[in-house]
């Protein structure tokens, strides 16, 4: 109780501080293209709900990102603005029902298997969004008039207004990722947690696992399905390459880059991708070479992320031998270092 | 214990956060005069090529006006869109907001060309589009801001259709990518050839990019048809060519579509492809003296033949000089700057294009024969063809 | 007699052409702690197997109480009340051994979706984990990591685990396997408080051990159930000692 | 359709689903035998297509090239395995993932460097550029029948390999214990450098295969890629039967649905996964 600001709040909130002043610079492009990295660093965390903390490598999240953007293009009306909380809603419930549908076949499936799954199953919704007059086939659909947010004529705040989109976003971040957390922190969320370290021994425990881990599916692919509404409010445009499963990949790299099992590491993950990206494809038209090199490294020398570079520096400044290298890929999520971000009045310990 | 690791990544974020706070690279203010020009055009990918010969035409153009357009300095921003739709309005924002471009040069793909469209409209920015053809950016999409140098979907695919009635075909198959270029040339052929009494007996469309036609020419082969109207380009016109010989149709049912089927790809299509008919609005063989000057300097500066792209290119650049002489290079006229642009006749090494209201190209429309490794003029099958320009209001 | 809880009936499994369990029919019983005994490859884990729901039998029935439970799931099976222990440890590493009993009584809590509300303020959960805990002894290292254990108390944290889901059937396999004898005899010491309220089935290769606080035992050669009965009766057993205790190679 | 139109589209599939196989059979045996997750698979076609380009165009000769392109793959495989790949055993599949979907960056960017990013294609040769006329309009050409008499004769030599060769069996042994495997004296290490080995040229011979006919050009390994991860859930991984089963129904399928209903083409494969899901998670011929 005494700790009200702990270990890990300093720094999240130094990070929230230096983002909420950051549109005072009046840097438009920038502040665009932060708007743009917190949309994926919300998407990053969705999918550290699967990879990090239910064990489940989904290959295929793409999907659910996609399906909301097409949600909101498809039923905004074309020369007006569409309702911002009515289109928000029923994107997020389009992609939690695809999340269940497909979590039905998917999850029947584990391991290398569940990868391949879910890569084939984003790719029949790309194909589908492709290849038939749905959603505008292979040139997307556009949105002329961002979503407006009046509520029974009070209008809170303008999305057309890039400055109101970009607080609108980085508080969407901030309750995305106090939500995940809260998440983790509660029954269901340790039980996951279980089910990720031993998922045999939490079924003999008497723990339907198949139900929880839809369920995770579900809330992860509803969350995708925030950061894809956002995103396609962003640019007013939606195309199949959003579901494509480059996007999956990237987002995936974002989750491993920032280190799975805890959701700052996959919004740390989502800033230093796109900004990688941004820096790389100025230097090179060959930036895809040393983005690939850079993955490759990652893999081999620091599969724990950057958030493991601190304790691997200390380690070694140190002196240090053990523990250098983490055990790869069964790390153990960092349940309580999430929790410390909340308060930790109910602690038993 | 855990305090240095996480104020570590704080502090990180803060960095990168501010550090690109302070990285956008301004240009020095000091040269006011330049015109800032954006070049938003596939560098990397499938139409890198068509990329780079556009660039190339463009600057060929600014080097024969002394590296000056309307008296003034050119500088160029470049961004490779990689044809990919999905950044392309983030790419386009780059240009606009971060380098703050006076104009927008691109693209290639027409989806991306869509996205550029709508961002230039929103922005108010003047945008040259040197290539992607579809027909809503000088449709429904149109803007005064809006010019293009190249073509509409509409516009080839249409002149084909006449094309293929003279030569007495009554019953065609159409076979195309699905997607609205693919859709819009098959629309604009059947219109011109249904209207003149022929029929089209079967649409088929194959998803874009798919290259595997195995199945749709044993189709086509069963339903027996006159002849045969495509869309494709690139790699997938290549491979159909190719398959359409292989499959034994080049000889028993003829094969017709607009230009780019053997556009840039008859190295690649080798035998498969002579005596191909096509139509479009530039050819081998012109024989004026401002297409041998034009070829001529391209061949000195880039050691290779210009194509339709490079042409395009070049007429992007003639086109911004055109409004830009009018107003003495004072970009910031920006009424008179259009009205210039939009009523100017470029000397283009195609011929002569004016521009239409909706300020899509008013041209000739070449019927071409593939003769070795070229695409020889044999006439012109529609003159001075001007895009109906549905939907546009302005 | 006391209350008969779980029965099988002709359980067999196959592998291939390989039985591992032919036609074993017991009965585990309220207060009583039935041992099975048998040389290596018997069939005894993939009789604990059988019952807990990790491998589905081939043929024959399982009951408990007057349900046939041979077609649930093994997660229905503990919820309806029967618990396994692992003959290899099998808990969470990476948590503390707090946590690890923790969630197993959370697996009894009724609304397992409530995702809003903090684990550890539920505390009826905490309180059975924690007796758990302090009925196996583990109290004073809750907070410890469980990997950092020794094997003697991870095979502690397996009991309390499969204990703090209150199970009215314990299905052990091998729990005193690789303790140290002070902790073994802690352990039987547990098993004979555990007893009269629940059925126990046991494995194990400990004989004094079995012969010391075992109520019925049961013998298994080569998948099948060769002798059946008090600890006096398996003792005197000719056939037993012919196929088991005869070369017996634990010490 | 008439009878004969039908029998061709037959063939059309059967060829398509071959060639699929081919590339599939490589990504089921480093599936199974490894245990490693290949994202890079379809780059190595990729880069047997490439190879085929640039190694026909310096010698002139497809069959020279093909017979080069062969022999360089498998180096490139073994060295790819030695300085990359051989680092993943002990990794999860997560790191699987990751490091083959850098490789795909890598390959596609070196490609831009090496080749540049036209579209080429390369010449059938004489001999086999030839038609068989079927029908007055149309005839079936010979270099797709040569595509699938070659994948015959490899899928009944890799069935031979696995069933009756000393490789094969610790091939079979290595699949479904690997610990045995190596308590057996066999040196797990060579045998997975070969069979990496032979995943690769596969691929990539594939590649070499289909370059005539269908062109090189970038980005050719992506669709064939998540469609073999598909042959590969029906087929049940690591089970090379599986695979042609798999590859063979795919093909028809593909085929068949272009025919009839052209607009859902692109899906029904992915719905005949989802079945094949409900049905038997594990694949149709998974391998135990």
């Amino acid at each position: 109780m005494q700790q009200i600001v702990s270990r890990l709040q300093l720094p999240l909130w130094l990070s929230l501080a230096v983002l909420a002043a950051f549109p005072l610079f009046e840097l438009t492009f920038y502040t665009e293209l932060l708007t743009k990295i917190m949309i994926m660093a919300i998407f990053a965390m969705s999918l550290d709900l699967l990879v990090g903390y239910t064990g489940l490598v989904s290959l295929g999240h793409a999907a659910f990102f996609g399906l909301a953007g097409y949600t909101l293009a498809l039923i905004a009306p074309q020369y007006e603005a569409a309702n911002l909380w009515l289109t928000l809603g029923v994107a997020i419930l389009v992609s939690a029902l695809a999340a269940l549908v497909i979590g039905l076949f998917v999850l029947r499936t584990k391991g290398v298997y569940f990868i391949m799954v879910t890569l084939a199953f984003a790719q029949m919704f790309y194909f589908v969004f492709h290849d038939t007059d749905l959603g505008g086939g292979s040139d997307g659909l556009f949105l002329y008039f961002k979503p407006d947010a009046a509520i029974a004529g009070f209008k809170p705040f303008d999305l057309e207004n890039t400055l109101h989109f970009y607080y609108f976003v980085l508080i969407s971040l901030v309750v995305s990722y106090f939500l995940l957390c809260r998440i983790l922190r509660s029954p269901f969320g340790h039980a996951l947690v279980g089910i990720k370290t031993n998922e045999h021994r939490m079924q003999s425990l008497g723990y339907p696992v198949f139900y929880y881990k839809l369920a995770s599916f579900a809330i992860g692919g509803s969350l995708a399905g925030f950061a894809g509404y956002l995103s396609a409010c962003q640019y007013g445009f939606v195309n199949p390459e959003i579901l494509s499963w480059h996007q999956s990949g990237s987002v995936l790299l974002m989750v491993i880059l920032g280190g799975q099992g805890a959701f700052y590491g996959a919004a740390i993950g989502a800033f230093v991708f796109v900004l990688l990206q941004e820096f790389l494809s100025s230097l090179t038209k060959h930036w895809q070479l040393f983005m690939g090199v850079i993955i490759v490294l990652l893999v081999l020398y620091l599969p724990g992320g950057l958030r493991s570079i601190g304790p691997l520096l200390r380690a070694s400044l140190l002196g240090k031998t053990a523990n250098v290298k983490p055990p790869a890929g069964n790390d153990p999520p960092d349940i309580a270092q999430e929790e410390s971000a909340n308060d930790r009045s109910d602690s038993l310990h | 214990m855990k305090y240095s690791a996480h104020s570590f990544l704080g502090l990180f974020i803060s960095l990168v956060i501010v550090g690109i706070g302070v990285e956008p690279g301004q240009p020095a203010q000091a040269e006011e005069t330049k015109i800032k020009v954006g070049l938003m055009l596939p560098y990397t990918g499938t139409y890198a090529k068509l990329g780079n010969a556009i660039t190339n035409g463009f600057k060929l153009a600014v080097a024969e006006q002394g590296g000056k357009l309307g008296g003034r300095p050119i500088e160029f921003f470049t961004v490779d869109d990689e044809s990919n739709p999905a950044k392309a309005p983030e790419n386009a924002s780059k240009l606009i907001k971060r380098d703050a471009v006076d104009v927008l040069v691109g693209t290639v793909h027409s989806g991306v060309a869509l996205a550029m469209t709508k961002v230039a409209r929103d922005n108010k920015a003047l945008l040259i589009i040197p290539n992607a053809g579809a027909d809503e950016i000088t449709g429904p999409l149109c803007a005064p801001t809006i010019f293009r140098t190249s073509f509409s979907a509409w516009q080839s695919a249409y002149a084909m259709g006449k094309v293929m009635l003279e030569r007495g075909h009554k019953k065609v198959v159409t076979l195309s990518w699905k997607y609205s270029f693919g859709e819009q040339s098959v629309a604009g052929f059947k219109e011109a050839f249904e209207q003149g009494g022929g029929k089209v007996v079967k649409e088929m469309y194959l998803p874009f990019p798919q290259v595997e036609f195995q199945s749709y020419l044993t189709e086509i082969a069963a339903l027996k048809p006159d002849a045969v109207f495509v869309f494709f380009a690139g790699a997938g016109a290549v491979k159909f060519v190719k398959d359409y010989a292989a499959a034994g149709l080049k000889d028993s049912i003829p094969l017709y579509g607009p230009g780019f089927l053997t556009d840039g790809t008859l190295e690649a299509q080798g035998d498969a492809a002579q005596g191909l008919i096509t139509t479009l609005h530039y050819a081998d063989g012109l024989n004026t003296p401002k297409d041998n000057a034009f070829r001529e300097a391209y061949q000195k500066e880039y050691h290779e033949l210009p194509d339709v792209y490079a042409v395009q290119g070049y007429d992007a650049a003639q086109l911004l000089s055109a409004g830009l002489t009018a107003v003495n290079g004072d970009i910031s006229q920006r009424d008179e700057l259009i009205k210039a642009m939009a009523s100017t006749t470029l000397d283009s090494p195609r011929g002569t294009v004016t521009f239409s209201k909706a300020h899509n190209p008013v041209q000739d429309i070449y019927l071409r024969e593939v003769d070795g490794s070229q695409n020889k003029v044999i006439g012109v099958a529609v003159k001075a063809l001007a895009d109906p320009a549905r939907g546009c209001r302005m | 007699m006391t209350e008969a809880i779980l029965f099988t009936d002709n359980l067999s499994r196959h592998y291939g052409g390989i039985a591992a369990n032919s036609q074993v029919s017991i009965t585990l019983r309220r207060g009583q702690l039935h041992a099975v005994l048998g040389p290596n490859g018997a069939g005894k884990t993939t009789l604990i197997n059988l019952l807990s729901g990790d491998v589905a039998a081939s043929h024959g029935s399982i009951r408990f109480g007057d349900q046939e439970i041979s077609g649930f799931s093994a997660h229905r099976r503990s919820r309806i009340g029967i618990g396994r222990s692992y003959q290899k440890t099998n808990i969470f590493p990476s948590f503390t051994v707090f946590e690890n009993t923790r969630l197993a009584a959370q697996s009894r809590q009724p609304r397992p979706f409530k995702i809003f509300s903090s684990a550890l303020s539920y505390k009826e959960i905490v309180d059975t984990a924690l007796s758990a805990l302090e009925r196996t002894g583990l109290s004073d290292r809750r907070d410890d990591v469980a990997s950092t254990l020794s094997h003697g108390e991870q095979r502690q944290l397996e009991i309390a685990m499969v204990l703090a889901t209150r199970p009215d059937v314990l299905l052990l396999d091998e729990p005193l396997a690789g303790m140290g004898s002070e902790e073994s005899a802690q352990m039987v010491q547990l098993l004979k408080q555990l007893s009269p309220h629940h059925a126990i089935l046991i494995v194990e290769h400990d004989m004094d051990a079995v012969f010391a606080i075992a109520d019925v035992i049961t013998v298994m050669v080569n998948g099948q159930v060769l002798e059946h009965g008090p600890p006096r009766q398996i003792r005197s057993s000719v056939a037993v000692q012919q196929a088991y205790l005869g070369h017996e190679d634990d010490p | 359709m008439d009878l004969v139109t039908f029998l061709i589209q037959l063939l059309n599939g059967l060829q398509y689903g071959l060639l699929l196989f081919l590339v599939a059979s490589g990504l089921t045996l480093i599936f199974g035998i490894m245990g490693i997750i290949n994202l890079a698979h379809g780059s190595f076609y990729m880069i047997g297509a490439y190879l085929a380009f640039s190694l026909s165009t310096l010698t002139g000769n497809l069959f020279t090239a093909i017979l080069l392109g062969i022999v360089l793959s498998a180096v490139l495989g073994i060295i790819l395995e030695w300085l990359l790949i051989s680092r993943l055993y002990h990794r999860d599949h997560l790191e699987q993932v990751l490091l083959t979907y850098g490789l795909i960056l890598i390959f596609e960017a070196l490609r831009s460097i090496l080749v540049g990013d036209d579209v080429h294609s390369i010449a059938i040769p004489a001999i086999l550029n030839h038609s068989i006329p079927l029908t007055d309009t149309l005839s079936y050409p010979v270099y797709r029948i040569f595509i699938s008499m070659v994948c015959l004769i490899l899928a009944g030599l890799m069935y031979g390999v696995i069933q009756r060769t000393r490789l094969g069996m610790m091939i079979r042994a290595g699949a479904s214990n690997r610990e045995m495997v190596q308590s057996l004296g066999i040196n797990i290490q060579l045998v997975y450098r070969l069979v990496f080995a032979m995943g690769f040229t596969l691929a990539a011979f594939a590649g070499m295969l289909a370059a005539p006919i269908s062109s090189v050009y970038p980005g050719m390994g992506d669709q064939v890629l998540i469609i073999c991860f598909v042959v590969v859930v029906i087929g049940g991984i690591g089970s090379v039967w599986g695979a042609l089963v798999a590859a063979l129904l795919i093909g028809l399928v593909d085929t068949f649905s272009k025919v009839f209903f052209p607009e859902l083409a692109g899906i029904t494969v992915y719905l005949l996964m989802a079945m094949v899901l409900l049905w038997r998670p594990e694949g149709l011929f998974r391998m135990t």
